[in-house]
């Protein structure tokens, strides 16, 4: 099993993030001078939740070819499960002080607390639905979808409809979500201060066991045979019909396994930045996940975590650098990686390290 | 490899970080920006960038403060409120900066409230808003509610007899919450609830068609009615244009905006729109020594004698003065003494005025309507007689009303209740 | 003895177009059975049909005299036992030779069963057993798509055999293979023909010679005619659409 | 209401006989006072019967009066060259160049403006120019000022055009029910306004429903006018629909090209149409700065010079990245997504980050009455162009040689180059064609949006959305989608308002593509596939 699931890449990966799960903390919190910045933890934390939905992405975009241009809705999804808990978990501390009620709900005028957030402030529900939620969303809209057998493009195109008529949907104030400013202002998580380096350190290993499962979990799912035949489904759909196998049952299945993935992340996600808003929505974001997938080399789970930590990275400092141009050095770096890295970051490296070691056999 | 790279990511930022931390050795006093440059706010945010850097360059020719050159950082949030939230966390860590001026949408602000608690720093943040908040780290140098929306209708009400109100605004917090407070104060005054029609459109909304048709079948019932207007930057034009091409001058229908100044206009053949309003607490017409110093610095600064200012801009203006002014009077950038100081600091603004800060974290200013002209600027109409201070706290809402906010010392608390005389949840 | 494939007054028409016009035809458990015809007779659409690729407008489609085929899908169909080969051969092009047939091996079709599969000493025999009979157990490990067209014929065809079908349904297997590789095609399917039944659709008449079944000549989506090779080709109305070409 | 009854009172206390130097002591109070006491002065100013008054009633209404500071006079400021020239007011005489601190505006608001142009219309109703009569009759209609009846009579007595007389008797009409004329008068009056109809008489009538004598009168004439608005309001929301559609095929149809026949998933389309509008934006600049006699062309020299500029750009996409990438859709995805965040920069670099002013030429602006339905111009010419844009397209596709070589390629790659076309050349023609398209489509959009470097993103979704439920790779297709999108979202506007409507939308096209997964016309040529 162990052999099976652990390749070269995916064990050297994994080592350096438990490397990193290590030294994080204790360079944050332990040692003297503080080598690594509170800055920096929340940073790679947020990196970490990134490469976990690249992860999720790569799953079923990778290994079964769908390409979801929407998968940051079960992200934000999953976020807001989580968000509406810490919101909860505020209680009176808001400003109105109000026992019960959010604050934008107290100046929106509500009266009562809506249907849909009863039980929140119970931790296991939110992560319940966290994974629930966007697991829900993706089982009904994929079976529709999949079993109409919309494909390609077009299937492309409607879970970006889907993104953005949610977008539009979390945008209302009606929504009873915070509109545009989402929910924000969270003070705590299962009573841990929100805003000391030790609930943030916390947070940070969180990520990483949570990247570490979900890159093992793809990883059993892609290496069973459940895994060639959505490779056989990605290289020829109607073959994989006429051995048998009932396609939309198996597309469906990583959908919505992915689609949980993704919500997980965003639920991570929510307390290392403390906001999530409607904008997590909008199909830019969602554009942005294939695009650090495809960077980092598609199809090899390892290679998307790269890809989105690369390009958050880069983000992160080239906003700060050049904040004048920084859009045409990323919008540089994806030209210039599509045009020379046809397989990606990962894809080029291992070839060229590949020419240097003798030939050694590497399994999908 | 992949260790290697998680080595250079711990590198990369360990280098950054480093950089940070020797240029803060220097003896320079750093100010953060922490304005979008990139994405859907860049249209407005850009230039208050600019504004900050031209003030710093000034102060600096000045000899500085504290006998220390100041040193702008910027940075690019790119639109993205958690990135609003991480890149304030990188000015205040990583580049140790002394204040930051920044933000525009409420939403972007509320998303680095907690860091700038949390790392006990300054930001002032230049843009009207819908008040309901009173922050220790924060200065609200744009106008609240009071001082733009209420006085704005009193004056329709007493020169142009409207009876009949729209309000209309773009899907968010603060034209949700000033419609509740207008709604409330209309009622107040005995409009009857089917003379108020409220209307909102999402984010940068382009087809007005059919809601611009609807505000004048409304308008048409020989009641006078007036749009009190709080679209939000990006749909602003194509409304106006199709309030143009529709032929609803002002003369029928006025429209008076909140969000719409001479930057905006900038953007529009402004002859159909001749007679429409906009109240703000500055006009790029004012008519004072103080002004035409102020813009013809910009435009020399800016290197275009074209180029427009508005009212988040002499927001910063002020800002930043009482800034210096609290640096100097304190004799430290330290935060806690400058927050301090800050309170009752009292600067020139550009109507000719001295505006101070309040205890609330909020400024005193004049109101000024204005009506557009054919050459994109704004002719003033009305004003109040004195300066205004910013509520905090509306009284116009259940909620709020029993709230105070007083950062002096005994009190020192963003949100008092004094009803319970405690304060409310969040303020320690 | 019962029939294995029972069709009867099957009509199926794409806009207008009548590519299957009341086509009755039975095919016994065992038979081996090739189907020829010109261009735009109906073969392939018949295979649609049998394979539940494509409803029929009207007619009836049994299999084992029980099942209504009308009902079922692709999956459906394959799970009772149809296997069906494409005239352009379709492999999966990124799996190694071995994972095509191992995919392809006759088990449990469901979601979890698939997810939680070990393979089994047997299954690898039969694997094993397969690709050397397919002659391709040297090239276990390669991936698909680097083999030759021939052999991506014989992969198919192992693929085929992997799901042990009662029904083999074969498009043109001689297409693209040299004489030598066509005769062994030819000695396959007649081994194989007995346990289980085979329609062939061909075009190369030396390969249906070789075949030496029954024959059915498909002509504008009906039966022309039927029996030997030399029965049927020594009829005029076949002379006039079909070999007098 | 209440302040012209105000005014009614003081012109009565000041006597109506009113002389040249009461004239020009009005003039002289202009600048003291507020708003209404201004208004006053108007009328003062007006019943002097002094033949200065109409002028110096428009200079105080373009608002060209100020208060010489140094003087104490009113002057009329005259732009000569850079600078302002003041001149006396009364006696025309010059008094010299005025800085900005020297002289004080004399201002004018709403109120006061309508107040003015009441007075005015007044003064105008015996004008020559039948057009200014027109205004004048509107205006004095808008007023219904009571005072103005018999100087109506004299002028629809005089009068010669009918529709000019037409609208006297309309602005006639309202003045006698806020007259204290009897009832039979007043019915007369509601019943010449019934005829008028059009969405404010019911407003003018409504003042009266619950007087004892006409009320019943004035009842029916409202519910039959409003009855008539209501079918009208049909038309009207039909008529928002196509423009609504006419916008998404401007910007999509580009699209259909680059995206529906050649598979390419350009993400960049969004930009090219913003370098359309930004062409429109440069055009005019030059033409405001070089030669202002120009302006009402500017989109004739614009529309093509987007279709290059787009065009070109395009060109060079294809041939710098997109021509490596055929067969490997989704790697375009990720390159265009590079390109359109390099345009957007390379825009907000040269342009800034801020709106630009795009205006509208004459024939752009304003809009007319078609029976109950404005329509404004800007929207009509905007549809006619989208539909020319797209037959000019379908007969480029389908009758030219270049349209067949186009058609080949996208159909059948290898053939068309057995055949011995140019492949390479056809794509780069195929998507130059379809970026100059969305150039154009910024010419439009340009005049009815904002021109900013954010304007591509805001259509690129919408414009997705067309081409896949119209079935991509079919220009019919894009034609149906846009017009069946926009006219669904204007409908559905009314009842649920703007968000819900276009999120119903988009749940629409979701279901639709599970019934339809091929979209509205089904693809033909090369399947658009990954």
């Amino acid at each position: 099993m162990f052999n099976r699931l652990i390749d070269r890449r995916m064990g050297i990966f994994l080592f350096g993030l438990f490397v990193l799960t290590v030294a994080v903390p204790v360079g944050n919190l332990a040692m003297s001078g503080q080598p690594v910045p509170s800055y920096a933890v929340a940073l790679m934390a947020k990196y970490l939740c990134y490469a976990l939905l690249a992860v999720s992405l790569d799953l079923v975009w990778g290994f079964a070819g769908i390409l979801s241009l929407g998968h940051g809705a079960f992200f934000a999804l999953g976020g807001y499960a989580m968000g509406m808990h810490l919101m909860r978990e505020i209680g009176p501390r808001g400003v109105y002080g109000d026992p019960l009620l959010p604050d934008f709900m107290v100046f929106l005028n509500y009266d009562a607390l809506p249907w849909f957030w009863l039980g929140f402030d119970n931790f296991l529900f939110a992560v319940l639905m966290v994974v629930l939620v966007p697991g829900l969303l993706a089982f009904v809209f994929g079976w529709l979808a999949f079993r109409s057998r919309v494909t390609g493009v077009y299937l492309s195109i409607i879970t970006q409809a889907m993104t953005y008529a949610l977008m539009l949907t979390f945008f209302r104030n009606e929504l009873g979500l915070g509109g545009n400013n989402g929910l924000t202002d969270f003070k705590d998580v299962l009573g841990f201060n929100l805003q000391t380096d030790s609930t943030r350190a916390g947070l940070f290993v969180i990520a990483a066991t949570a990247l570490t499962a979900g890159l093992l979990i793809s990883r059993f799912i892609t290496t069973s045979k459940l895994g060639k035949v959505l490779v056989g489904v990605r290289d020829a759909e109607s073959r994989t019909r006429f051995i048998g196998y009932r396609v939309e049952g198996f597309k469906l299945f990583v959908f919505v396994i992915s689609a949980m993935m993704a919500g997980v992340a965003g639920a991570i996600y929510t307390p290392v930045v403390g906001i999530i808003n409607p904008g997590e929505f909008s199909p830019a974001n969602s554009i942005e996940i294939v695009i650090w997938v495809a960077l980092g080399g598609r199809g090899t789970l390892v290679g998307a975590a790269i890809g989105a930590i690369i390009v958050a990275l880069a983000k992160t400092l080239l906003t700060g650098w050049i904040p004048e141009i920084w859009l045409f050095a990323l919008g540089g770096m994806f030209v210039l990686v599509t045009l020379f890295l046809p397989h990606g970051v990962l894809g080029a490296v291992e070839n060229t390290l590949n020419k240097f070691r003798p030939k050694k056999e590497t399994t999908v | 490899m992949t260790n290697l790279r998680k080595l250079s990511l711990g590198l990369g930022l360990a280098t950054s970080l480093l950089a940070g931390a020797a240029a803060a050795q220097e003896d320079t006093i750093k100010v953060g920006i922490l304005h979008s440059l990139s994405g859907t706010l860049a249209i407005s945010e850009t230039t208050l960038k600019d504004v900050m850097l031209m003030l710093i360059e000034e102060q600096n020719a000045r000899g500085g403060v504290l006998g220390r050159m100041l040193e702008p950082v910027v940075v690019d949030p790119a639109s993205d409120w958690p990135l609003f939230a991480e890149k304030a966390r990188e000015l205040i860590e990583v580049h140790e900066v002394a204040a930051v001026f920044g933000n525009w949408t409420s939403v972007s602000r509320k998303s680095v409230l907690p860091v700038f608690e949390e790392l006990n720093n300054i930001l002032f943040y230049p843009v009207q808003y819908e008040g309901e908040e009173s922050q220790r780290n924060v200065f609200y140098t744009g106008a609240a509610p009071n001082q733009q929306a209420i006085p704005a209708v009193d004056y329709l009400i007493a020169e142009e007899g409207i009876e009949r109100w729209v309000l209309a605004g773009t899907d968010y917090v603060y034209p949700r919450t000033t419609n509740r407070i207008l709604e409330a104060y209309l009622i107040g005054l005995g409009v009857a609830p089917e003379d108020i029609m409220i209307n909102y459109t999402p984010f940068g909304h382009s087809d007005w068609q059919t809601i611009v048709s609807d505000i004048a079948a409304f308008g048409s019932t020989g009641k006078k009615t007036a749009v009190v207007s709080t679209i939000n930057g990006d749909a602003n034009i194509p409304f106006y244009k199709e309030l143009g091409n529709q032929g609803i001058s002002a003369e029928d229908i006025p429209v008076i905006a909140f969000s719409v100044g001479e930057e905006e206009l900038a953007g529009l053949d402004t002859a159909p729109l001749v007679g429409h309003l906009a109240a703000w607490n500055y006009f790029m017409s004012v008519d004072t020594p103080e002004n035409d110093a102020f813009i013809e610095t910009w435009q020399t600064f800016i290197g275009d004698e074209n180029r427009v200012t508005n009212d988040p801009m002499e927001a910063h203006y002020i800002g930043f003065s009482m800034w210096v002014k609290a640096v100097e009077a304190a004799g430290t950038t330290d935060t806690d003494a400058v927050i301090d100081a800050l309170i009752g600091v009292a600067v020139p603004n550009l109507t000719g005025g001295l505006s101070s800060m309040g205890a609330n974290h909020h400024i005193t200013k004049p109101v000024l309507v204005g009506e557009i002209q054919d050459d994109g600027q704004f002719d003033i109409v009305w004003e109040t007689d004195g300066l205004v201070l910013g509520d905090a706290w509306s009284d116009y809402l259940p909620d709020s009303a029993v709230l105070i906010s007083d950062w002096r010392a005994p009190l020192s608390c963003g949100n008092f209740n004094v009803e319970t005389g405690q304060c409310g949840g969040a303020g320690e | 003895m019962t029939s294995q494939l029972y069709l009867s007054g099957v009509s199926c028409s794409f806009d207008g177009f009548k590519a299957i016009n009341n086509l009755s035809m039975v095919i016994q458990k065992g038979e081996l059975h090739a189907v020829i015809g010109p261009n735009g007779a109906g073969k392939t659409t018949m295979m649609d049909i049998i394979t539940g690729k494509t409803r029929p407008d009207e007619g009836e489609v049994f299999w084992n005299e029980t099942v209504d085929l009308t009902k079922i899908d692709e999956a459906g169909s394959a799970q009772l036992g149809i296997g069906r080969k494409f005239q352009k051969p379709t492999v999966f092009e990124t799996l190694t030779v071995e994972d095509n047939i191992a995919i392809a091996l006759k088990a449990d079709r469901g979601v979890l069963a698939t997810l939680f599969d070990r393979q089994t000493k047997k299954q690898a025999k039969k694997i094993t057993e397969l690709l050397e009979l397919v002659r391709l157990n040297d090239d276990r490990a390669r991936m698909a798509a680097d083999l030759s067209h021939g052999q991506k014929q014989w992969l198919e065809i192992g693929m085929l055999l992997a799901q042990d079908p009662e029904l083999l349904l074969v498009d043109e297997p001689a297409a693209g293979m040299t004489d030598a590789e066509t005769m062994r095609t030819a000695d396959l399917l007649k081994s194989i023909a007995g346990e289980r039944s085979v329609v062939v659709v061909e075009h190369d008449m030396e390969f249906v010679r070789a075949l030496n079944c029954k024959v059915t000549v498909l002509h504008q989506g009906s039966v022309l005619a039927e029996g030997t090779l030399d029965h049927v080709s020594a009829m005029p109305e076949v002379i006039e659409v079909y070999l007098g070409r | 209401m209440l302040k012209k009854l105000l005014i009614t009172i003081v012109l009565i206390v000041q006597g109506l006989a009113v002389s040249a130097q009461d004239f020009e002591a009005s003039v002289a109070q202009l600048p003291e006072g507020g708003y209404s006491d201004r208004a006053i002065i108007v009328h003062q100013i007006a019943d002097s019967g002094d033949d200065r008054a109409a002028v110096v009633l428009e200079l105080l209404l373009a608002g060209d009066l100020y208060f010489h500071k140094a003087e104490r006079i009113v002057v009329r400021l005259s732009e000569i060259g850079d600078d302002d020239v003041a001149f006396d007011l009364l006696t025309d005489a010059e008094i010299g160049i005025v800085g900005r601190r020297d002289a004080k505006k004399i201002k004018v608001n709403n109120g006061l403006r309508r107040e003015i142009r009441a007075v005015l219309g007044a003064m105008y109703l015996q004008n020559p120019d039948p057009d200014v009569r027109m205004e004048a009759a509107e205006a004095v209609y808008k007023s219904g000022d009571p005072d103005q009846i018999s100087a109506l009579d004299a002028a629809i007595v005089a009068e010669t055009d009918d529709d000019v007389a037409t609208a006297f008797r309309e602005a006639r009409a309202v003045a006698v029910l806020n007259s204290d004329l009897d009832v039979s008068e007043k019915l007369a009056a509601i019943v010449t306004l019934r005829e008028r109809g059009g969405r404010d008489v019911p407003g003018v009538l409504a003042a009266f429903t619950d007087d004892p004598d006409l009320g019943a009168a004035a009842t029916t004439a409202i519910t039959e006018i409003e009855d008539i608005q209501k079918l009208w309001n049909l038309g009207q929301n039909i008529w928002y629909g196509l423009s609504l559609g006419s916008v998404l095929l401007l910007a999509a149809i580009g699209l259909a090209i680059t995206f529906g026949v050649m598979g390419v998933i350009n993400m960049a389309h969004g930009e090219l149409v913003m370098l359309g509008a930004y062409t429109t934006f440069a055009v005019q600049e030059v033409i405001r700065n070089e030669f202002p006699q120009l302006f009402d062309y500017s989109l004739f020299i614009a529309a093509p010079l987007a279709f290059l500029v787009a065009g070109l750009v395009g060109v060079a996409i294809e041939r710098g990245v997109v021509r490596f990438l055929y067969g490997r859709p989704l790697e375009t995805l990720l390159a265009t997504w590079g390109i359109s965040l390099i345009l957007q920069q390379t825009v907000r670099s040269i342009f800034g980050p801020n709106n630009r002013e795009v205006g509208n030429p004459t024939f752009m602006s304003g809009a007319f009455e078609l029976g109950g339905m404005t329509i404004t111009y800007s929207r009509m010419w905007i549809l006619l162009f989208s539909l020319v844009v797209f037959a000019g397209l379908l007969l480029l596709l389908k009758r030219t040689s270049m349209g067949l070589r186009m058609r080949a390629v996208t159909q059948n790659r290898k053939m068309a180059a057995d055949m011995g076309i140019n492949t390479g050349w056809v794509d780069a023609m195929t998507f130059g064609l379809g970026a100059g398209v969305a150039g154009l489509a910024g010419v439009a959009l340009s005049q009815i949006g904002n021109v900013s470097p954010n304007l591509g993103q805001g259509y690129i979704v919408d414009s997705f959305m067309v081409v896949v439920f119209g079935g991509a790779g079919n220009l019919w297709g894009a034609l149906a989608g846009a017009f069946s999108l926009g006219i669904a979202n204007k409908f559905l506007e009314p009842f649920a308002g703007a968000v819900l409507a276009k999120i119903i939308v988009l749940i629409f096209i979701i279901l639709f593509i599970q019934k339809r997964p091929r979209g509205l016309f089904a693809l033909k040529g090369r399947a658009v596939e990954n």
